[in-house]
């Protein structure tokens, strides 16, 4: 066995005669925070979309924790331990912030959820969940309040308690940072090397503060494949990222 | 001329205008994702404005030019009032308002016109028939099929080659794009709006000859609409004219081969389209 | 054993009590089962006034005044039969008349039935008077059997050069039976039928059936279907210049205000079944006609007709009675005989069906109406029924 | 009504229905008119269940409530079936007719998901005017008896008298209403309207959406059954417009215009519908225009109901300050 917990192979999507994802060998190492970065385009989206099941890859393999789940549909890759948050914050606007969490916790039992003949307060481990999810993610004083009516910040992050409720090994975050204003930032960036303490965490993110800072390794990604992988400093250095971003900003 | 032939043929005439009693639906649901449930009603209220009209002056190109502006008029005026201000609530909502809207409709038309039906006369000068083979066709509905294809084209021109048609198209692609227009975009729904609507109108017009009028004859007409443009593909202009010539093709056809069967056939047909090909022959995701 | 006769004479006594304490202290109230709203407000409302005049002309019953109470079945056969059963739960109601649905007819009928009351209807379906018969329901329109015999047999007698037949047919129960109908006339006057088009019940689309009716180059094209569905193939019949190949009948017209739909350009040429014509030259219709214009100032059509004059058959057999117990009173209807708008009536006791004339009539042309109303001639009127030894009714 | 845990289903809204069942025949012109209020309740109560708990605006209860109709009669009629177990077959029909109809259905949302129902509605209409041997057709289903009540073939009551049918029914009612609210209030519940709030989400966390669209179609279809069959016996007679789309459109218009996502506003809505056709219809034929105008202003001033409009009035009137935005009214938020 080794400790990848993730591993891509040949991983593909093709839109006709378009690769958005030409060839991807992705690994992530159990335990490590290992982030996707590069510029527009370079396939980031697509890659996350193939991993949670949003697309299907028209070529290659996505082996999880040693099973394969290629075409796995999204929900059923939750009961294996795998978790996602949304870019665009995809919330139950008009449920409890309490409420959000609790769903979240339920969706681990996968199909055991459609029992309709008991009430979902005897599933007192859903609610103490929600509950420890409150005090990680530091929302217990608004957990009665209507998610919808949380600041931009607070749902961002309501965002990633969520994909916590389910226990998941991997976490993927979807550009955890997307839309949040310069003094929340460090909210976010405390809690995400919080997490990697407990969780693997592959994120996508464009605040390159956060993830210099943050992350055990990057993926750096341009016109559908891996361009270099690395530590940070490794590839703060590599002249090929330079290129590849500065080409962006060129044209 | 064969049979067949024949029934091809008076399914094609058909499906021009199932064509335009649906294409008014179309537009409206891609730029405004407006489903209008009052489509069936606004048809109706042309009809009866049309009877009205010839019945006043005599005239039934009168009518087909001023029923339409006054059915779209009013439509504009609902917009105004009612419709506009339920564009950001879900489906469900927008199928409540414009059922509320038929029903009122519907039941003033009884009022106006009495519950029994009437009969608008052709124009004098398209009475007659014309000889195909042992099979004769109206010329009314020669005209219908002709007039209906330069109704075609003048849409199809004011979508393609016009700004207000440019707009109209981006919107259907791109709801975000048409909110980059800011205060204009009020003016461009209710436009739109009143254009799809005028179309019911004037389907209600050049059908009046034909189907006569009939104060419950909109639940029947919005039905056959939704079918023609689920076909076809929900906001495609091409997809109602392709919708439209489809069923009345099917609807034809089928009276010679097995004419029970014929709404199971297209009720059918449009619950397959939607499975196997979601957003019809020619609609967009 | 004289335990039981004790009950019986008990039962009888108060069975007599209270039939003569309902005598004496009850009014007459008709309710009128009429779709007012809802898909078939083109009959109720005309049915309404029918009934309305009826109860109005009246004069007093039993010593007192009669009463009219409407209900409307909104067009939709549950809600008639669930205020039908009110009005007999809550308000003791035993007189019916109208229904223009078969299925809200047939089912009104077994409520009413079972009430022990009188129910008269202008429904189209046969087994009111056939399978589905029973003591209270009456039936005043002449079945689908008189609707053919009436219209294609004497067609035939008269243009025995016209051989070909061709039929469209709504494809449910009433269609099927009328189309039965003409099949059995066609065999036994030899004609030849040409074909036959089906179409659903919704259909408003005729032209693809009347290019079948075109192929087969019939001598006459019959309609066999009624309401907005004739109208239109009717409609389409003549916008497709069938009028000048052949010759249309329909078969089960509603007469005046379907022709007033229709209007004289259409209808001139073609011939119509129908139950009443307001021209008919009887002293009743005389009566009904003026009641009519002094009233509502029209004419009167056929679902008023039939319902003013189910109304007063109702009234009538109450009086004869001397009761409102309504065994008595379906009693009293059955056998009678009186002057309608047809002429002479009788309602027949084996099926409660009323025998009275069905009416041909062929359009006139817009030039030669003398009045408004004045689309049609009376080609030709007639009783026909089945036969009582071929009843499907078996009243228990 | 969001945070469910504490809620217990016999309080509440439970004794509110029980007032309101125990009240309506003393209140109302007729036992009938009662029966009927009830038997529509169940029908949008069958449909609320999936608009304004799942979201999904079905065109297709009709297709369940004549289903349930024809089921329930044809066993009795020739299987000589008692009353608990021709209910228990229109159940199953319902359902069954449910699971077919949901199973293709849900594989499509939006607007085309309602076409869908739409035209197996149509289908289910045509299918049943054509099978005229089984269903009498046009002239409908004749002569369906409203057996006693029996339990192992001890007679329990004859519910011959409409007040006994009534009681009946009303306790049937009251039986379904609980049993709705514990699935309101179950893990199952809670995940529909999570489903209704925002699927794509939903499904991330885990939850296969299709699965529980199809439950709940299951049991909206098995409620609107029963609400049938019961219809049926109360008429003596199954007609062909149980079937049609005008009863899908009926359910529908209670359903909202009680209000969506509140199982007490179905009753409301059941009984303002049913009554109001009662009630106008026969003062003026013309009713429908005003049934116009109330689909319309409840669009544009009562998106979440009367039953809504009452309980924000009521909390106006309790707290008597400016009340929170009631997060109902735009439960039907865009996904």
């Amino acid at each position: 066995m080794n400790d990848y917990i993730l591993e891509t192979q040949n991983l593909g999507l093709r839109y006709g005669a378009f690769a958005a994802l030409g060839s991807v060998d992705l690994k992530i190492r159990k335990g490590t925070i290992h982030t996707v970065i590069g510029p527009n385009g370079a396939g980031k989206t697509t890659l996350f979309h193939c991993l949670t099941g949003e697309r299907t890859p028209s070529s290659g393999s996505i082996r999880f924790a040693g099973k394969d789940l290629t075409r796995q549909p999204p929900h059923k890759r939750v009961a294996t331990g795998m978790s996602r948050s949304f870019q665009i914050t995809s919330l139950f606007q008009n449920l409890s912030v309490r409420e959000n969490l609790r769903l979240a916790a339920q969706g681990r039992d996968g199909l055991a959820a459609l029992a309709f003949w008991y009430s979902d307060s005897q599933r007192q481990q859903h609610l103490q969940k929600a509950d420890e999810i409150l005090e990680r993610v530091k929302l217990t004083a608004l957990a009665n309040t209507c998610a919808g009516d949380l600041s931009h910040g607070q749902q961002r992050v309501l965002e990633v308690g969520m994909s916590l409720c389910g226990d998941p090994e991997l976490l993927l975050l979807d550009e955890p940072t997307s839309g949040m204003g310069i003094d929340d930032i460090p909210i976010m960036t405390d809690l995400i090397s919080e997490l990697g303490k407990q969780h693997t965490v592959m994120l996508i993110e464009h605040n390159m503060r956060l993830v210099m800072s943050i992350s055990d390794q990057i993926t750096v990604m341009h016109q559908g494949n891996i361009l270099v992988e690395g530590e940070p400093d490794q590839v703060r250095g590599d002249e090929r990222v330079k290129k590849a971003y500065l080409g962006e900003s060129g044209s | 001329m064969s049979l067949y032939l024949f029934q091809a043929l008076n399914g094609i005439g058909l499906g021009m205008i199932y064509f335009l009693i649906s294409v008014g639906l179309t537009i409206i649901f891609g730029l405004l994702n407006f489903v209008n449930f009052a489509h069936g009603a606004y048809y109706l209220l042309g009809s009866y404005l049309a009877f009205t009209i010839v019945s006043l002056s005599g005239n039934f190109w009168l009518a087909l030019l001023l029923a339409p502006i006054v059915v779209a008029a009013l439509a504009w005026v609902t917009e105004k009032t009612l419709i506009q201000r339920a564009y950001h609530l879900p489906h469900t909502f927008h199928i409540l308002i414009t059922l509320g809207i038929a029903l009122i409709i519907q039941e003033l038309s009884i009022s106006i016109w009495g519950p029994i039906g009437k009969t608008v006369a052709a124009p004098p000068s398209l009475a007659g028939v014309i000889q195909l083979g042992d099979f004769f066709y109206p010329k009314y509905r020669l005209f219908v099929i002709a007039f209906t294809a330069v109704i075609a084209l003048a849409l199809w021109f004011l979508l393609e080659r016009t700004r207000f048609g440019a707009l109209v198209r981006a919107g259907s692609e791109d709801a975000q794009t048409v909110s980059l227009l800011g205060t204009h975009i009020h003016k461009l729904f209710a436009l739109t709006f009143a254009l799809g609507v005028g179309l019911a109108g004037l389907a209600g017009v050049l059908a009046a000859p034909i189907r006569g009028v009939h104060p419950f004859i909109g639940p029947e007409v919005l039905g056959l609409a939704f079918v023609v443009v689920v076909i076809g593909g929900m906001g495609s202009f091409v997809g109602a004219l392709v919708g439209g010539i489809t069923v009345g093709l099917v609807q034809s056809m089928m009276t010679t081969l097995w004419p029970q069967g014929a709404s199971l056939m297209i009720y059918g047909a449009m619950a397959i389209v939607i499975l196997m090909k979601p957003y019809g022959l020619f609609g967009r995701a | 054993m004289c335990f039981s006769k004790m009950k019986k004479l008990l039962s009888l006594a108060v069975l007599f009590s209270a039939s003569s304490a309902i005598c004496s202290a009850e009014e007459v109230t008709i309710y009128g089962v009429k779709s007012l709203s809802g898909s078939f407000a083109s009959y109720g409302k005309y049915a309404d006034m029918g009934s309305r005049l009826a109860v109005e002309n009246y004069g007093d019953l039993l010593g007192q005044p009669v009463k009219y109470s409407v209900i409307d079945t909104e067009g939709n056969a549950g809600k008639a039969v669930r205020k039908v059963q009110e009005a007999i739960r809550q308000q003791g109601a035993l007189f019916f008349d109208g229904a223009t649905l078969s299925s809200t007819a047939l089912a009104i009928g077994k409520e009413v039935d079972k009430a022990g009351g009188v129910f008269m209807t202008p429904a189209g379906a046969d087994e009111l008077t056939g399978s589905e018969c029973n003591n209270a329901t009456f039936r005043w329109s002449v079945p689908t059997y008189g609707a053919i015999h009436e219209t294609v047999e004497p067609l035939i007698k008269a243009h025995p050069d016209w051989k070909r037949w061709y039929t469209i047919t709504p494809q449910y129960v009433f269609g099927e039976a009328l189309l039965n109908n003409a099949k059995a006339v066609f065999k036994a006057e030899g004609i030849e039928h040409a074909g036959n088009s089906y179409h659903s019940l919704q259909e408003q689309e005729f032209s693809g059936y009347l290019t079948n009716a075109m192929a087969a180059k019939p001598d006459v094209l019959l309609l066999l279907n009624f309401g907005g569905q004739s109208s239109n193939a009717l409609r389409q019949a003549v916008n497709f210049g069938l009028k000048h190949q052949m010759k249309i009948l329909v078969a089960w017209s509603s007469g005046l205000d379907q022709l007033q739909e229709l209007g004289p350009q259409v209808a001139e040429g073609v011939y119509f079944g129908a139950q009443y014509w307001h021209t008919v030259d009887t002293p009743m219709n005389k009566e009904l006609v003026s009641n009519v214009q002094a009233a509502y100032n029209m004419n009167p059509n056929y679902p008023m007709a039939a319902d003013y004059i189910g109304t007063r058959i109702i009234l009538d057999a109450i009086a004869k009675a001397g009761t409102t117990d309504g065994k008595l009173v379906a009693q009293a209807m059955e056998n009678s005989r009186y002057q309608g708008p047809t002429g002479e009536e009788t309602v027949r006791a084996a099926d409660h069906q009323v025998l009275k004339n069905y009416y041909l009539l062929k359009g006139k042309a817009a030039s030669d109406m003398q009045d408004k109303d004045d689309y049609v001639d009376i080609i030709s009127s007639g009783q026909s029924f089945p036969d009582e030894s071929s009843l499907d009714c078996h009243r228990g | 009504m969001n945070t469910t845990s504490k809620t217990s289903i016999y309080k509440g809204i439970t004794p509110a229905a029980l007032i309101a069942v125990i009240v309506m025949p003393m209140v109302l012109p007729s036992t009938t008119l009662a029966t009927e209020i009830l038997i529509f309740a169940l029908a949008a109560l069958g449909c609320n269940l999936l608009l304004g708990y799942t979201g999904l605006l079905s065109f297709g209860q009709g297709i369940f409530f004549g289903g349930g109709a024809y089921a329930a009669s044809l066993s009795m009629i020739h299987l000589n079936f008692g009353l608990l177990s021709a209910l228990l077959c229109a159940m199953i029909v319902g359902a069954l007719l449910a699971a077919l109809v949901g199973a293709l259905a849900i594989r499509r949302t939006g607007i085309y998901f309602v076409m869908l129902t739409l035209a197996f509605s149509q289908m289910a209409y045509f299918l049943a005017y054509t099978l005229s041997d089984w269903t009498g057709g046009d002239n409908g289903l004749l002569d369906v008896p409203r057996p006693a009540l029996e339990i192992f073939g001890i007679q329990l009551a004859d519910l011959t008298s409409s007040q006994a049918f009534y009681g009946f029914v009303a306790a049937l009612f009251m039986l379904i209403f609980i049993f709705a609210r514990r699935v309101i209030h179950s893990p199952f519940g809670s995940t529909l309207v999570a489903i209704r709030e925002n699927e794509g989400r939903a499904s991330a966390i885990g939850f296969s959406t299709s699965h529980f669209k199809l439950l709940a179609f299951v049991i909206s279809g098995a409620i609107t059954g029963i609400a049938g069959a019961l219809y049926a016996m109360l008429l003596n007679f199954a007609p062909l417009s149980n079937i049609e789309l005008m009863m899908s459109e009926n359910i529908l218009i209670m359903t909202i215009i009680g209000g969506t996502g509140s199982l007490l506003g179905s009753l409301l809505g059941a009984g303002t519908i049913v009554m109001l056709g009662d009630i106008l219809s026969s003062i003026w034929p013309r009713w429908m225009i005003i049934l116009g105008i109330a689909l319309i202003a409840v669009v544009l001033f009562m998106p979440a109901g009367l039953w809504g409009g009452i309980e924000s009035l009521m909390k106006r009137f309790r707290e008597s300050k400016t009340s929170e935005p009631d997060p109902k009214l735009q439960q039907e938020a865009k996904s």
